[in-house]
């Protein structure tokens, strides 16, 4: 199964790109996939403020993902 | 939906439209509440700022706040715009207005969205200074 | 006094005027509340409001309200232009707009002096209803 | 010593005038003045809940009235 990854804001200057594709297994959650961006990224190392939405909706850690999930990850926002 | 107005735009927001948007026979009371960018934060002067934003969600999380306004407060309509790009001094990233028939509902109101907005909606800006630039809130 | 802007007048209020007078490269929020003449007060159609005044008495409470506004918040200018004579449906008796760095600032003082307005001021609407008129608050 | 007197609002209806003059003693106070008043105009005597207010300053009960002092008659104001 493959999603796709957006990146915003700093996650998107610490990693050098917008968008990823990224392997994931039957039944990964929103944590595995975070727990995997994190050792391809070691620079996210640090960084573990950010929220993740699923297909443009908010979801826990405990989501499970499905095969062509787009998943944005979503660095504190400051709109306003 | 005839009682929300949603925009994110790289135009410039019009304080004007939103008004008479939110307009209305029945209302006795409008709040509208205007973000301008200031020319510094904490101890720094502020050039520009480029807001960005990820659109199809933030229309979205816009729209949510909208309706969770109108169904929460006594309020009649409710105008959400946001801008995108580089803005300056003076410049307005955010306008919000609701009209009520009664005017504690309108501020109550407006005053949940700015809120919100602040806290769920995916847009992000990066501030300008003289000597180097920086992600607003990337380390809360 | 530079960061307060006293109007009453028989002449169309002006949002953008407000806006503009409060506006400043220091702030980062502006909130502004607009009153506008209802269609119906209680169960019956109002056709049109007359709004009289103690004109230099009122414009020293609204002066009043700004001044402490401004010591009691932390905002930096603000504006209360309020209209006399016959207003109808949609017409805008009152304009309040605060602009402070803070947006919390903004909202309170906006509240504060709209409700100080219908507290002190004094300036009395009649309503004009299609079977006869009535001065609104008269006995309270 | 001679006072004037404003009135507005549902006031300057029950009375039918927009201004009196009024005449009032040495040391008089705004309460008396009230007094007076609605003994010469027996139709405010069921309407008590105005303020006053002197030279356009709210004024309370106690408060002294002077020669040529403005006063106005403040019915519950309605105004924004």
């Amino acid at each position: 199964m493959q999603v796709q990854v957006l990146l915003f804001g700093i996650v998107a200057d610490l990693i050098g790109k917008e968008t990823l594709n990224f392997a994931i297994e039957n039944n990964d959650t929103v944590k595995n996939l975070k727990t995997a961006l994190r050792t391809k990224y070691p620079q996210l190392k640090n960084y573990s403020t950010y929220a993740v939405a699923v297909n443009e909706h908010y979801a826990q850690d405990d989501f499970v993902l499905k095969d062509r999930d787009v998943v944005a990850i979503i660095p504190p926002v400051s709109g306003g | 939906m005839k009682n929300i107005s949603i925009k994110l735009t790289s135009d410039t927001l019009s304080l004007q439209e939103c008004y008479a948007f939110v307009e209305d026979p029945a209302c006795g009371g409008i709040d509208v509440f205007v973000g301008t960018v200031r020319n510094h934060t904490a101890k720094k002067t502020v050039n520009q700022l480029d807001f960005s934003a990820y659109g199809p969600m933030a229309l979205k999380e816009m729209e949510k706040i909208a309706r969770q306004a109108l169904e929460t407060y006594e309020v009649h309509k409710i105008a959400i715009h946001h801008a995108e790009g580089i803005l300056k001094t003076g410049d307005i990233p955010v306008i919000i207005a609701v009209s009520a028939a009664h005017r504690a509902a309108a501020f109550e109101a407006c005053k949940f969205a700015i809120d919100s907005l602040k806290e769920t909606v995916p847009i992000w800006k990066k501030e300008y200074f003289e000597d180097g630039e920086v992600w607003v809130n990337a380390h809360p």
